[in-house]
């Protein structure tokens, strides 16, 4: 099945890595491999059996970081052409750091680019604007990983085998999108719990890539609580439903 | 086209204001100064200095006048622009329900360009973890971006560069007034680190590392 | 998305200004209220009178600041234009962003025919070393050249002259308003004719462009 959503428009796999060091609190210099590897594998386990799209490169660092947690193992370290030992983590503490510096320097451009987009030059009216920026924002508060923890926790509860069967013609995620939208149209809001409670989890693996797919494409704004249990999907504001 | 006899009070502050308003690209201080020169005649050709004296008269005598415009040096040019404080009537104008935005992939791959540039794709991808095919693409159409040309390397894969329109859509004069790319460090708020700090806790990092307990991180962060 | 509050101080004189300078259609004085009511809140629509009113201020407040804005009140509107006096360096400015527009094979080809028309194909083809063909049917399409007429020799090529359209564009009275033609024959002489010296030949006012859609618009702009 081809979703048009990818996972990486939302999150990349360094994304995830820095939401499990900030979670744990961990000093990005000393990252305790194992665990951050376990919490990590986790991630990419559920994205998988989900069948998201995009997620060849978080199993590209899952391997990385597999092999970082052997190499700590080694008896002896591991050394330089000075002799100096080299810590295997090293390799992506530099890429987590370098993309840091990054991810700060496209929020401070962002804020730029919104400064500047309070200054009107002339003939503003006979340019489009919509064709300079042709995208939606995605609408989701906080992380996509927030809401794989919700999924993940509505999944354990559902009352089905563990393994999760892909019968293809059940439910497509047209439909589940129309349910949604039928269902934040009668109350703007609506929690995804309340929506696949009680229902089997093909219905809730589907219907959470609808969300996604409607947040996606700036239909509905999906929020989700700190603690991760629920996440709430609303009507995105101003936006007319196209039926 | 006939060549009328020019105006003899109209300064070169009067021309500078004129092209800033009229054109629909930044002018550039000496495109003022041909363009003034050429119907003024040759003699008085002003200096790029009376341009920058002019262009704060300007501003000065907008503000002093209540109005409403401003001259922008923006992407190596002069333009002229309203002040931020009229922009939600003209957003409700305009009926712009959203403010101008680019994506969260768009925005980072551009923010790599711009202070990596000339930058490959390969290079773009290694620091985001991701393909960043598309979000190149949609930053290409955008005009935000432009091929630069290709890289002396095997491949010779293409060579990403920020445009002239890149700067004006951010309000920058030229590159060097890209914000400084903040350190790591400072972002992850701790001052103290440096390159040599790091080695040594690499180095120590060791012996310990694996499944290690909440309480030796958090010890080794209070440290920092 | 957000609407930010707006700033108490921006008066129905300023969103009138700023709306006259944004858009480049002309805008009611209706609209300006209701936009002004919107975003102040609906009790504070204001009268068309206010409108009048604040026209009037601002076209006195430019005139005293010395500024080159004048509010126009129109059948279809408000819209701000350039004073009459700065028309000059606008024209002059659009006629050179449009020789910026003429690619060097055409400025080359154009420059050739102007001091040796009527001339053939085989002639522009010896002095610019190449094909000229593609030139030639460009310049035809601009209305820049004109066939002439045939040559009088062997195979009765075609003679290429400029049109009245060229002078008409260029700012000649006629083809005697040409620079200096014993510079010109040295350059066209030359067979290594760059970009430099055909820049030189055009300075005085052999600018045009190719007829592209977006400066015309810019000049015709320039004119409202």
């Amino acid at each position: 099945m081809m979703y048009r959503v990818q996972l990486q428009d939302f999150e990349g796999p360094l994304d995830l890595l820095l939401l499990l060091i900030n979670r744990n609190e961990i000093d990005i210099f000393d990252i305790p491999i194992a665990q951050i590897t376990n919490e990590y594998l986790s991630y990419v386990e559920l994205i998988e059996a989900i069948d998201l799209d995009g997620v060849a490169e978080f199993i590209y660092f899952a391997a990385l970081l597999i092999s970082v947690k052997a190499r700590m193992l080694l008896p002896s370290p591991e050394e330089d052409e000075e002799g100096d030992p080299i810590d295997p983590r090293q390799e992506i503490v530099e890429r987590l750091l370098e993309y840091v510096q990054y991810k700060n320097a496209a929020e401070t451009l962002d804020e730029q680019f919104k400064q500047r987009s309070l200054l009107f030059t002339r003939g503003q009216a006979s340019t489009p604007v919509q064709s300079m920026m042709p995208e939606q924002d995605i609408l989701v508060k906080r992380t996509v990983f927030d809401l794989i923890d919700t999924l993940r926790d509505v999944l354990e509860n559902a009352p089905e085998e563990p393994t999760i069967s892909i019968a293809p013609q059940k439910h497509s995620i047209a439909e589940q999108c129309e349910y949604i939208r039928n269902a934040v149209f009668a109350q703007e809001q609506i929690s995804f719990s309340s929506m696949v409670m009680g229902k089997t989890r093909y219905f809730i693996v589907v219907t959470f890539l609808a969300a996604l797919e409607m947040a996606y494409s700036g239909e509905v704004f999906v929020s989700s609580a700190p603690d991760g249990e629920d996440f709430v999907i609303e009507r995105a504001a101003g936006q007319a439903f196209m039926g | 086209m006939k060549q009328e006899r020019f105006d003899n009070s109209v300064t070169l502050q009067m021309v500078l204001e004129a092209l800033a308003f009229a054109t629909d690209v930044p002018v550039s201080a000496k495109e003022v100064c041909r363009v003034y020169a050429e119907v003024v005649g040759e003699a008085s050709q002003p200096s790029e200095a009376a341009i920058d004296e002019a262009f704060r008269e300007l501003n000065d005598s907008y503000e002093i006048g209540g109005h409403t415009m401003r001259i922008q040096y923006w992407a190596g040019g002069l333009r002229m622009t309203t002040t931020e404080s009229v922009a939600p009537f003209l957003e409700a104008f305009f009926r712009r329900e959203r403010r101008r935005h680019l994506t969260k992939p768009l925005m980072e791959t551009l923010a790599i360009v711009a202070y990596k540039q000339p930058a490959t794709k390969a290079e773009i991808d290694a620091v985001r973890g991701v393909d960043s095919g598309y979000a190149l693409r949609k930053l290409l159409e955008l005009n935000l971006l432009a091929i630069f040309g290709r890289a002396d390397i095997i491949g010779r894969p293409m060579l990403y560069a920020t445009t002239e329109r890149f700067l004006e859509e951010f309000g920058l004069k030229n590159l060097d007034e890209l914000p400084n790319l903040r350190q790591a460090e400072e972002l992850l708020g701790d001052a103290a680190f440096n390159e040599e700090r790091t080695r040594l806790l690499m180095a120590k990092g060791l012996d310990m590392g694996d499944g290690d307990p909440p309480s030796a991180t958090s010890e080794s962060k209070s440290k920092s």
